[in-house]
């Protein structure tokens, strides 16, 4: 295991525009200042806290209420995904992919896809990748519906939870009608999708349409206009345009920054050339406006339904694919915009049927890293805020 | 509505404190038993010892609210229930939540693990037994200075009478109008001196 | 002893003062166990009522298996809570880890003692009721504090820091919407005012107006102040950072369980109704029905004093109507019988209140006259208390939690000087009135 | 029974007041030193309002007034004071305070 490519890759790439990206250890054992001991506080906020999503563990050094330090701790959710996708097939690693973003399955297994496809040179045809546009666009919904429910919650709103689940409810159903699964659903194959859609999946998706917009204008009269939840986000975990770059965030936290960078419109797969949509972007870098920013993505991921729904082609659903996969030596990189950021997956092929090596980009994790330079100086309350907005999957961090 | 249930809201008062005259004759006699005394007095001797003999700041703490509380009993029994009141209010729901949360700012494990009493304490407690021993022959002498009668005082119209005396009639000052103010002068310089005191920087 | 006892009964429903005042202290005594044990009957529905509104604010059914409709669920609760294990850590100082939930629990309950539920319907009436109330009332903060302290634990520690700073600062603003509260009391001929519990209410009724109203919007932001602060001071979202879930798990109660955790909630719904019946009180005319000045005379009474029973009426018909829609379905056979059963004891209780509102119509010195009179007072009081507990449950499903430093800002910049302005206007304006 | 008279309540405010010095003189937590004070100011102002019974008259319960208000403005100040020493000097025994300046 001498010559593998990843290796060599030395991660001396962070430019210095990072104006104050912290130590990455809290010097846990000795106080800087011998003031009063209770002040300076060391807390563990996880693994098992309702905040941290999952099973984050949050090192936080605390001087009263003030954060003076972070550090987080992750892998008590690890599976070794990467090192399972090397003892198996590129088929049989599918499903696999799901597991990682499992509130986006979808969109793992679309970007899992056409890297593939990409190694293979097939391209998947083009109803296949309407039918997986839509599936997509509807998973992104969901995905910041269950964001949207669980950051209110850490925030101290509980109603908006179950409003997002009942209306998430509708685009599982849509998912269970097509795949037979809800969740993990392994939609995609590699060169298109292996369901045809169903009779009436049309009908479902359009009355989704219908039913969800007035669902959205619900959420924000709950929280938009309301002042403790513009108390509660506005100035909270700042972090500018620069730093984001500098941290390899993306996703909607990198675009509140005011970065108009969206992988579907930068870099179009899978047909996003043929629709008409806005990449929405914010001003301030700060919670609020990650709020705003995925409340009109939602919007606009139902304007690319509609398009897609609409001008749904004919024709086959699957591209002539080998029935063993067997990509010729060599190594790609495909990202996606996922919901939470650029997913990426990074493919080694020595020729057999399993990959030789396969790396994940996963946004959760390189968004995890900016949590210290946000919560710095802030209050323990903007910490779980912050942990909810960048939106992380624990499934995703730890892999 | 009963006609006889309308009462002035003036008239109210002062037909509460006939009520409680011991002369007049109703069953209202004060419930202000001799048992109540000794046991408020013993709650409040017993943990008034335990404020000074705690190893842990909380429990002396915790000690010295139930001492402040059976102090507040015995002001009720004195016919003095709003001094029980704002002692109830100042001391025990403002002073000793200050005195808990400071308890709590500072180090108390490593100092209860310390010596307790200081070196000279034999001499203490020696100069506490004599000023103990003044204070009895005091009171064993002076026995007769100290009238054997209580008065009654109007329980019903107690807030009232204070009132007056601090704030004055209508259109004249009270005795102690002029050192109610001078009080709140203390108390914004307290307050102003506790800021500075505690603050890290200003 | 049975006459004596009698008797007893009979001297208090005759005099027009309460039990503690008048001297009689067997019928004080069995009012405190009354009104203990209404607390916590209270306390157990309150906490169905919570979880049922909650539960259908946020699209769900809440408690649906224990008894129809959940409506034995508390009972459960109640009793799980007390089969659990009462774990101690072992870091814990025991001592004081085993006092500070019954510290909480004896402040909450002390308090009921002066709260009039009519004019003759209470305890104790206090020269200085509402001093005692807020004296007793701030007792609770001690054990909120204690408790954090004896968990020796981190998140307890900083939830009962915050749950401590939270109240003394609001214990202020609250303080001097009371004070103008009190300062209305004294605007009549002698100028002199009342710190007595029902004295207040006495004095709106004499004034002919609710002190809500008074000086309007004096009243009317003064009452919103309490109003605010009452939530601050029970811990109650939106304020609820003692116990904020999402960033301290529990709070100061973290490290409790079974049923010295249930004491804590106990006096938490205890603290939440004693602090509504004080702006009830103090603002809404205590026991006084609606419009205790226009709409008086024999007629109105029988009309207002009918209310009771259209209430528990109305309560019966709603459980009629879930007896109906219960699925006929045989599994739901005891369970509907059960909710029939429950509504016919409603629709009793409806029937009984009619009875006596129709018996008692003339106000002659009648026992009839007299319950329905106490029936009146309490159900008027009750109603006002039910609104302000229907409130904190709505903030509950609404609104996010505030944060530490923001809290501080609303309490100390924000609602001290309105509470203050408040206070010297009403007294500018009082002097000028009288 | 005796019944109670203003001897009683002197009594009971002497140990209260002894009880107080004896913390004050013995002991070195100097937050224990400050609830000591307390209680020796609440056997005086026991003593205050019993003598203001005795005489029939208000002026013991106003001056207890006003020592309750004097008590919480010393506990605030005195507090702050252990606050800012205790920052300094990391203790907060009594003994262990020699130096007027550092």
């Amino acid at each position: 295991m001498t010559d593998v490519p990843m290796a060599n890759v030395k991660d001396n790439t962070l430019p210095n525009a990072v104006s104050q990206v912290p130590s990455s250890h809290l010097d846990l054992e000795t106080p800087e200042h011998p003031y009063l001991d209770s002040n300076e506080l060391i807390i563990n906020m996880g693994p098992q806290h309702p905040a941290t999503h999952g099973v984050l563990r949050v090192i936080l050094k605390l001087d009263g209420e003030k954060v003076l330090g972070t550090e987080c701790v992750i892998g008590y959710l690890h599976r070794g995904v990467e090192k399972i996708a090397e003892n198996r097939t590129y088929t049989m690693f599918n499903p696999y992919v799901d597991r990682m973003d499992y509130v986006a399955a979808v969109s793992n297994g679309l970007g899992y896809c056409q890297a593939v496809e990409k190694l293979l040179n097939v391209e998947a045809p083009p109803r296949a990748n309407y039918i997986r546009v839509i599936l997509t666009e509807l998973n992104r919904i969901a995905s910041h519906q269950l964001w949207l429910g669980t950051h209110a919650l850490d925030i101290g709103a509980m109603t908006p939870l179950f409003y997002t689940f009942r209306d998430r409810e509708e685009i599982l159903k849509i998912f269970e009608k097509y795949c037979g699964a809800r969740l993990t659903t392994h939609a995609f194959r590699i060169g298109g999708c292996q369901y045809e859609t169903y009779a009436g999946f049309e009908k479902d998706v359009k009355n989704f349409l219908a039913f969800f917009p007035p669902k959205i204008d619900e959420y924000e009269t709950l929280l938009t206009g309301n002042r403790i939840w513009i108390e509660r986000t506005k100035n909270v975990g700042v972090i500018s345009a620069e730093d984001c770059i500098a941290l390899g965030v993306t996703g909607p936290v990198l675009r509140a920054s005011g970065v108009k960078w969206d992988i579907r419109k930068a870099i179009p797969y899978a047909n996003y050339s043929d629709f008409d949509f806005e990449i929405p972007i914010g001003e301030n870098g700060d919670t609020y406006d990650r709020y705003l920013v995925r409340m009109i993505e939602m919007r606009q991921s139902l304007r690319i339904i509609e398009q897609a729904i609409n001008g749904l082609p004919e024709g086959p659903i699957m591209a002539k694919v080998p029935k063993v996969i067997k990509p010729a030596p060599g190594e790609i990189y495909h990202s996606i915009e996922a919901p939470k950021g650029e997913l990426g997956y990074f493919i080694v092929s020595d020729g057999s049927t399993q990959p030789y090596r396969l790396r994940v980009r996963p946004p959760s994790f390189v968004n995890l890293q900016a949590l210290d330079l946000m919560v710095r100086g802030m209050l323990v309350a903007d910490v779980v805020a912050v942990i909810g907005t960048l939106d992380i999957v624990l499934g995703e961090v730890d892999r | 509505m009963n006609p006889a249930l309308v009462i002035p809201a003036l008239a109210h008062p002062s037909r509460m404190a006939a009520a409680f005259i011991d002369s007049a004759p109703n069953p209202a006699a004060p419930i202000a038993t001799p048992w109540f005394f000794y046991g408020l007095a013993a709650a409040a001797v017993i943990s008034g010892l335990l404020v000074i003999t705690r190893r842990n700041a909380v429990h002396s703490a915790l000690s010295l609210i139930v001492t402040l509380l059976s102090v507040a009993g015995l002001y009720l029994m004195l016919y003095a229930p709003f001094v029980a009141g704002v002692q109830i209010i100042v001391y025990a729901g403002g002073i000793m939540v200050l005195f808990l949360f400071v308890i709590m700012l500072v180090n108390i494990e490593r100092v209860s693990k310390e010596r307790q009493f200081n070196r000279i304490w034999p001499v203490g407690l020696l100069a506490s037994c004599a000023l103990l021993a003044l204070f009895m022959s005091a009171i064993q002498k002076g026995k007769s200075l100290f009238l054997d009668r209580m008065v009654q005082l109007p329980e019903g119209t107690n807030t009232q009478q204070i009132a007056a005396a601090l704030y004055g009639e209508t259109g004249k000052m009270g005795q102690y109008t002029f050192a109610f103010e001078i009080a709140s002068l203390l108390l914004l310089v307290a307050i102003l001196g506790a800021v500075i005191m505690t603050k890290k920087k200003i | 002893m049975l006459t004596s006892t009698i008797n007893a009964f009979t001297s208090y429903l005759g005099s027009p003062l309460p039990p503690g005042n008048a001297g009689n202290q067997l019928w004080a005594l069995i009012y405190v166990l009354i009104i203990f044990a209404g607390v916590a009957v209270v306390v157990l529905c309150m906490n169905w009522i919570e979880r049922k509104a909650l539960a259908h604010f946020q699209i769900r059914l809440g408690p649906m298996r224990v008894g129809p409709h959940g409506l034995l669920q508390p009972i459960a609760d109640a009793l799980k809570l007390m089969l659990k294990e009462d774990i101690i850590p072992d870091e814990a100082d025991k001592l004081v880890f085993w006092v500070a939930p019954l510290i909480g629990l004896v402040a909450a309950f002390t308090v009921y003692t002066v709260i009039p539920f009519g004019p003759s319907q209470a305890v104790s009436d206090m020269n200085i009721g509402i001093l005692f109330m807020l004296g007793v009332s701030s007792l609770g903060v001690l054990g909120i504090v204690t408790a954090g302290w004896a968990s020796n634990s981190h998140y307890p520690l900083i939830g009962a820091l915050r749950s401590s700073a939270q109240m003394v600062s609001y214990e202020v603003a609250m303080g001097l919407a009371v004070v103008s509260a009190i300062l209305m009391t004294s605007l009549n001929r002698t100028g002199t005012g009342t710190l007595s519990m029902i004295g207040i209410v006495q004095a709106q009724q004499q004034q002919g107006i609710w002190f809500l109203f008074k000086f309007f919007p004096l009243g009317l932001i003064a009452f919103v102040i309490f109003a605010i602060a009452m939530v601050a001071e029970t811990n109650r979202s939106p304020f609820d950072l003692a116990e904020a879930e999402s960033e301290l798990t529990a709070g100061f109660h973290t490290e409790y369980s079974g049923l010295r955790w249930s004491l804590f909630m106990l006096a938490e719904y205890a603290a939440m109704i004693a602090v509504s019946a004080i702006a009830v009180t103090l603002w809404l005319g205590g026991w006084l029905h609606p419009f205790p000045n226009a709409l008086n005379g024999p007629a109105w009474e029988f009309i207002f004093s009918l209310f009771p029973g259209l209430t528990f009426g109305a309560l019966a018909l709603f459980a009629v109507i879930g007896t109906v829609r219960m699925p006929s379905h045989s599994f739901f056979r005891i369970q509907r019988a059960g909710l029939a059963v429950f509504a016919l004891l409603l629709a009793f209780i409806a029937l009984l209140l009619f009875v006596i509102a129709i018996l008692g119509r003339n106000p002659d010195a009648s026992i009839a006259a007299r319950f329905r009179e106490g029936i009146d007072y309490v159900y008027w009081f009750m109603l006002k208390v039910a609104i302000f507990m229907y409130l904190f449950i709505w903030y509950r499903a609404t609104w996010p939690r505030y944060r530490f430093d923001q809290l501080m800002k609303v309490g100390w910049k924000v609602m001290l000087p309105i509470s203050l302005g408040v206070l010297i206007l009403t007294a500018i304006v009082g002097v000028f009135v009288s | 029974m005796v019944p109670i008279t203003t001897l009683h309540y002197l009594v009971v405010a002497a140990a209260l007041f002894v009880l107080g010095v004896v913390g004050v003189l013995t002991r070195r937590n100097v937050v224990i030193i400050l609830m000591s004070i307390e209680l020796i100011l609440n056997a005086v102002n026991l003593n205050l309002v019993a003598f203001s019974r005795m005489w029939g008259n208000l002026h013991g319960q106003v001056f207890s007034i006003f020592i309750v208000v004097d008590a919480a403005a010393e506990a605030a100040v005195g507090l702050g004071i252990l606050i800012a020493f205790f920052r300094n000097k990391e203790t907060i025994n009594v003994d262990e305070i020699d130096l007027l300046k550092w």
